[in-house]
């Protein structure tokens, strides 16, 4: 990868692309936020009646649920050749 | 008029037709003489039941002579519903006959074969239409002494021990059953089954009886094979020849239990035998049949007798329906004895269109017969589906009435028992399909050929029958239950 | 008998075992046609119960046509067409004959209207999805095909039994909503959901789906779970204890997915993710909730087919499955990659695709019965479907490293199957009345307010930025990740493998001293009825007769 | 009777009784002939001697007591009922059709086997099973 020069990888995937991906993505993302000062949100149940709720939450849980996933994976994860072999025989 | 001797003639067209294959020792004239008298004997057996159902019972009495003197020939139901089947699978298994029988048993033999079974049939159609208890002894023997020989007519030495244990095994049942029709004789003064049910309850608690009544469930428990007493069937079946094994399977053992029921709801009446503790006992045998049997069949390494196992537990779910004592019970033990029939004659003569092309009924040499005998192949899976209970088989419809006989007796465990059981029937069944299917090199056996249209007509014939009596339930079910409601007392 | 009209099922039932007869051109043509005429029945039934069929001591009903039903029949049959023209191409025609039944039987679910026809035709749909995955004609697919046979036929028997327990309690075989309480009900139940993949008999799902051909886990992916869902729907609406095992089923699908490496793996534990929502919506039990649910199942085949399509046509293309073996495909297969992002997004339910319109009615149901926690619980869920589906496929697949791949996008027909989902997903989310206007019950629900585009606008979107953010924890690694089906799989037969585990060694000796309790406990159970067992050898004749006559002894005396 | 009564023994209706056991006592000998030998000919003995129990039982069963044999005669108004003797003509036959049968058998096993011993003919089975 590295050895190709940046004109040759496709435009998507250039540094300078990526660069403007990233600016472009935060911006959509404070949008959303600054939407809410336009639109009114009614909560339900209390919590989700604080500002930008759905946005931390969001980021919130699924920071929990990938950490939540990589421990597991510790317990349960097995070389992908685990069941090979021994399993022939059902 | 030749029609009001029909009871008669239902034993005696297969009967002198026996002796014809002796004196004229031709193969195809052996064949054709049994083939127009088990027709004869099927078409018979259709005009009883037609009969029956619109007239209700026949009685006929053997050289004129009135019940109590002479032999009695009663036909109800259940008897014309026993004979249909019996005439039935035997029609279609000589059908299947001449290329097995020419394969199988060597030609100086082939016309002994035919005398045999045509014996035999008269026997097994004898015990059915019968209403004579020492006359059912005699029916019984005759079919018991020409199966011993035919089963000795296997090719492996060890259809001869097979032989001789079943001939010693089946002399205790039937000795068992005499000694016990004699204490009842004694007791009563009668031999007419109607006679001896009317007399029965006055004698009902004297030892004499309870006595034949034990010495009646063993001898007969003998003779079904039913667990422990199972014990000469698996060889049996093994070594004789394949078109031996799939009438035995198919007929014998049903005409037995047709005795048993038979007794024990003819002679001693089902109140008695309520009364008494013989339900319970049978019902735990059966469940040891139904468990113990499949279990076992599982390990098998040889086709024939991974399905003889498979009888001793199909023969359990039989007596399971019996023991119920109830109307729904018994149409599912009646029901299983017919469907049982159709699915191990089919399942049977499949391994005989196998055996005839690849001399083995060895589970390991079927790898690729799924390839190589299609047809063949995918009757033995049907028949198989049939034993398992897969909806839309024979098989299903008595799974069916036995579960819901268990629910509505309020012993779910035992429903549970049979539905378990029959997960051991499919895995048992799954071992031929998988290797027959998913074993073996592609190119393995690429000589093999399918099984000739004259087997795998027969083959179909019963296989279809397994999946048209599936779907099409009315009348199978209609026939069980009268016979059911018959035999618990209700109107005949 | 009465028969007012041909049931559709059948049409794709027999078109199966047709299809091997007919040459090539001919057999195309009957692969596009039978679903369409199917479809074309199913549109064209008036209401009501139209084939009566005696059985046993009952009346079956097979074609018991009503909203509901019609509802999965005509998504059933569109899936049908789109899967058989996705696989046209596909030379084992064992595969697609098996397809057809399966589609066929989960059709005849759909119009089923007694508990037994159901039955036969949820075991029908059994063989058909096993031959399915068999015929991909791979050691690994025929092992995985007989434990997926045998799950289905040990759920099919749970099923039976409760079928006849409720029959014989009930005394009638008329497939309507059940109140769980009797033992027969519960079977019924459990039967359901174990083809629903509800825990713990999930991991046939993983287990087996990802090792179908290219074509057959497409088809897999539609029929199983939303026939399980639409028997839920039909037989156990508002059944609470519904809602805690869809909820389960929701994360235990979203941390399975995150760990998964292989691409159609992670599509399958998805598949459970998305049952998990229906499931809770059934539990729910409101009639905006059931509609929720019935239209997320419609909305789901459609996005989740495309997904697997996508997939399918990149392993079709490359032969390869493995996350760490892909990336940046999305330069040479731009119709495959797009269709697939479209699919992705509607599973996540960005506004403006089919998703958004369907899920948000079970959330909504959520909030109208003031169930706080399941609501909590959704919008977590909405915002890890996002994560593990709608970034991580696509992403890995399509981009992520540049794997030096340059496969072409797939034949005409996959790209047209494709697009014709991907647009009917968009469709669907743009237009979403002609749904709405199939649903079991009246509705007036809307779907876009501000409010609610701008929710999931957030929700959706910073679940992404924390993809990105966290995207050195989720390295692919060359793994899988140990399911309820090592239970079956390993334990008792498990060598002792050098694992990667820290506590590998106290693992192995526990292991293996349960292994040897297990196998003596095996080996003395089963010794008896081996070969030279017992009650499996020649008896001889004398044991015999001894057998005979202590028998004799004991009836004697039992009667005495 | 007198004889028991002397030596001190209670009168059991021996001569009404006596057949019965001979039939029960006969019937435990040919069981367990079938059970404890080990040659096939003396298994079929042991079930003729078994099956002659169940003629005996039959035939005492019919005697009436003070009854002649069944013979039509003027003088004769007591006698043995004659069904049990024809039942039992049929079941002799059938016992002499099952000990040939049975007989035949073993001269077969004997060619196959050359032996007639159960547990040699295991024995020769075993060695050809391995």
């Amino acid at each position: 990868m590295s050895d190709l020069s940046e004109l040759d990888k496709h435009w998507l995937v250039r540094k300078a692309t990526i660069k403007k991906l990233w600016i472009l993505g935060l911006l959509m993302l404070a949008l959303t936020v600054v939407a809410e000062l336009r639109v009114h949100m009614h909560g339900e149940f209390g919590l989700d009646e604080l500002f930008a709720f759905n946005a931390w939450y969001g980021l919130g849980t699924c920071a929990i649920m990938v950490v939540g996933a990589k421990i597991l994976g510790y317990v349960l994860k097995r070389p992908d050749t685990y069941y090979e072999g021994d399993d022939h025989d059902h | 008029m030749i029609f009001s001797h029909i009871p008669v003639l239902q034993v005696i067209v297969p009967l002198v037709a026996a002796p014809l294959c002796v004196i004229f020792p031709f193969r195809k004239f052996c064949w054709t003489v049994a083939l127009a008298a088990t027709l004869t004997s099927l078409w018979i057996a259709l005009t009883l039941l037609i009969t029956v159902y619109a007239h209700g019972p026949i009685t006929y009495e053997l050289g004129g002579w009135a019940a109590p003197w002479g032999i009695g020939y009663r036909i109800d139901i259940l008897s014309a519903y026993m004979t249909v089947l019996v005439s039935l699978i035997s029609s279609v298994i000589l059908v299947f006959s001449p290329r097995s029988i020419g394969a199988e048993i060597s030609n100086a033999r082939a016309h002994l074969f035919y005398t045999l079974y045509l014996l035999n049939l008269t026997g097994l159609l004898g015990i059915a239409v019968t209403g004579d208890a020492f006359n059912l002894f005699v029916f019984l023997e005759i079919s018991s002494l020409s199966s011993y020989a035919l089963i000795a007519m296997g090719q492996d030495r060890r259809a001869l021990t097979a032989a001789f244990q079943y001939l010693i095994m089946g002399t205790i049942g039937a000795t068992f059953y005499i000694i016990a029709v004699g204490l009842m004789y004694a007791m009563t003064g009668t031999l007419n089954i109607a006679d001896l049910a009317q007399r029965l309850p006055e004698v009902m608690e004297t030892r004499t009886i309870l006595v034949a009544l034990a010495f009646l469930i063993v001898g007969i428990g003998l003779k079904i094979a039913l667990f422990p007493f199972h014990g000469w069937l698996p060889n049996a079946y093994t070594y004789a020849p394949s078109v031996v094994s799939a009438f035995l399977a198919a007929t014998a053992t049903k005409v037995a239990v047709y005795i048993l029921l038979r007794i024990l709801f003819s002679v001693f009446g089902p109140d008695a035998v309520a009364a008494m503790p013989i339900a319970q006992p049978l019902m735990i045998l059966a469940l040891f049949a139904m468990t113990i049997g499949s279990a076992v069949a599982i390990f098998q390494d040889d086709a024939k007798r991974l399905l003889a196992y498979s009888s001793i537990a199909q023969i359990g779910y039989i007596i399971l329906g019996i023991s119920f004592l109830s109307v729904t019970g018994l149409t599912g033990g009646i029901l299983h004895l017919f469907n049982h029939a159709l699915m191990k004659s089919a399942l049977f003569l499949s391994l005989g269109a196998v055996f005839y092309r690849i001399g083995s009924v060895q589970i390991s040499d079927m790898a690729g017969l799924g390839r190589r005998m299609p047809w063949t192949m995918a009757a033995f899976v049907v028949g198989g589906m049939s034993l398992v209970g897969t909806p839309l088989t024979v098989g299903f419809i008595s799974k069916w009435y036995l579960i819901r006989a268990a629910l509505e007796s309020g012993w779910w465990p035992i429903a549970v028992l049979v539905l378990a059981s029959s997960l051991l029937a499919m895995i048992y069944i799954w071992r031929v399909v998988e290797i027959a299917y998913f074993r073996g090199h592609p190119e393995a056996g690429a000589d093999i050929k399918e099984a000739p249209l004259s087997m795998l007509v027969p083959i179909w014939f019963l296989t279809g029958a397994n999946i048209y009596f599936g779907i099409n339930t009315g009348d199978t079910i209609t026939a069980a239950r009268a016979a059911a409601t018959m035999l618990l007392g209700g109107p005949q | 008998m009465i028969i007012d009209a041909f049931p559709p099922g059948l049409v794709l039932v027999f078109g199966a075992f047709l299809l091997p007869l007919l040459p090539g051109p001919v057999r195309a043509a009957a692969i596009l046609l039978l679903p369409l005429t199917t479809l074309a029945l199913i549109i064209s039934l008036p209401d009501g119960n139209l084939v009566a069929i005696p059985f046993l001591d009952y009346e079956l009903n097979p074609l018991r046509s009503d909203k509901l039903g019609r509802l999965f029949g005509i998504i059933f049959s569109i899936m049908a067409f789109a899967g058989g023209l996705f696989a046209l191409k596909q030379e084992r025609v064992a595969e697609l004959s098996a397809a057809f039944l399966y589609a066929g039987s989960a059709i005849g679910v759909a119009f089923a209207g007694d508990l037994v026809t159901v039955f036969i035709f949820w075991e029908m749909m059994a063989i058909g999805s096993g031959i399915v995955i068999w015929s991909a004609a791979t050691p690994a697919s025929f092992r995985a095909s007989m434990r997926y046979t045998l799950v289905h036929f040990a759920g099919g028997v749970v099923l039976m039994f409760g079928i006849a327990m409720t029959i014989v309690d009930t005394g009638s075989i008329a497939f309507e909503p059940m109140r769980v309480g009797s033992i027969g009900t519960w079977l019924i139940l459990a039967g359901f959901l174990v083809n629903a993949g509800a825990p713990p008999l999930s991991a046939w799902l993983p287990d087996a789906y990802p090792e179908a051909s290219f074509s057959g886990s497409v088809f897999l992916s539609a029929f199983t779970t939303k026939t399980a869902v639409y028997v839920l729907l039909r037989g156990f609406p508002g059944t609470e204890i519904l809602i805690y095992i869809g909820v389960f089923m929701i994360f235990y699908g979203i941390i399975y997915a995150l760990l998964e490496n292989d691409m159609r793996r992670i599509l399958a534990y998805s598949i459970i993710n998305q049952v998990g929502f229906m499931v809770t919506g059934i539990g729910i039990g409101t009639e905006l909730a059931l509609n929720g649910a019935a239209a997320h199942a419609f909305a789901h085949i459609i996005y989740k087919a495309l997904l697997l399509m996508s997939a399918g046509s990149v392993m079709y293309m490359t032969g390869k499955r493995k996350c760490t073996d892909l990336g940046g495909l999305f330069q040479s297969m731009p119709l495959t990659a797009t269709c697939g992002i479209v699919g992705a997004l509607a599973i996540s339910a960005f506004p403006l695709t089919s998703g958004f319109v369907t899920k948000s009615m079970i959330a909504q149901a959520a909030v109208d019965q003031h169930m706080l926690y399941v609501w909590y619980a959704l919008a977590a869920a909405s915002a890890g479907v996002f994560l593990h589906a709608g970034i991580k496929f696509p992403w890995f697949v399509f981009f992520q490293k540049d794997s030096g791949l340059r496969p072409d996008d797939p034949p005409w027909n996959m790209r047209w199957a494709m697009i014709l989902f991907a647009g009917l997903c968009i469709g669907i989310g743009v237009h979403p009345a002609p749904l709405y206007a199939l649903l079991p019950f009246e509705i007036d629900y809307v779907p876009y307010t501000g409010p609610h585009v701008v929710a999931m606008l957030q929700l959706l979107l910073f679940s992404g930025l924390a993809f990105f953010l966290m995207l050195p924890l989720m390295k692919r690694t060359l793994t899988l990740s140990l399911d309820f089906d090592w239970f079956y799989r390993k334990l008792g037969t498990v060598a002792a493998l050098a694992v990667t585990d820290k506590i590998s060694r106290i693992r192995n000796r526990a292991e293996a001293s349960g292994r040897r309790l297990l196998d003596t406990t095996i080996a003395a159970a089963t010794r008896p009825v081996k070969p030279r067992g017992a009650l499996a050898r020649n008896w001889e004749t004398g044991s015999m007769v001894l057998a005979v006559t202590v028998a004799l002894g004991l009836f004697a005396l039992l009667f005495f | 009777m007198e004889f028991w009564t002397e030596i001190g023994l209670p009168a059991f209706a021996l001569p009404g009784l006596l057949n019965y056991w001979v039939a029960i006592i006969l019937m435990m000998i040919g069981f367990y002939t079938v059970m404890a030998h080990e040659n096939l000919i003396k298994k079929v003995i042991g079930l003729n001697i078994f099956q002659a129990a169940v003629f005996v039982l039959y035939i005492s069963m019919a005697k009436v007591d003070g009854g002649t044999a069944p013979i039509l005669g003027d003088d004769i108004e007591v006698y043995s009922n004659p069904l049990p003797h024809v039942l039992i003509l049929t079941a002799i036959v059938v016992g002499i059709a099952t000990t040939a049968l049975g007989l035949a058998l073993i001269v077969r096993i004997r060619d196959a086997y050359g032996t007639i011993e159960e547990e040699e003919i295991r024995a020769a089975e075993q060695e050809a099973g391995t």
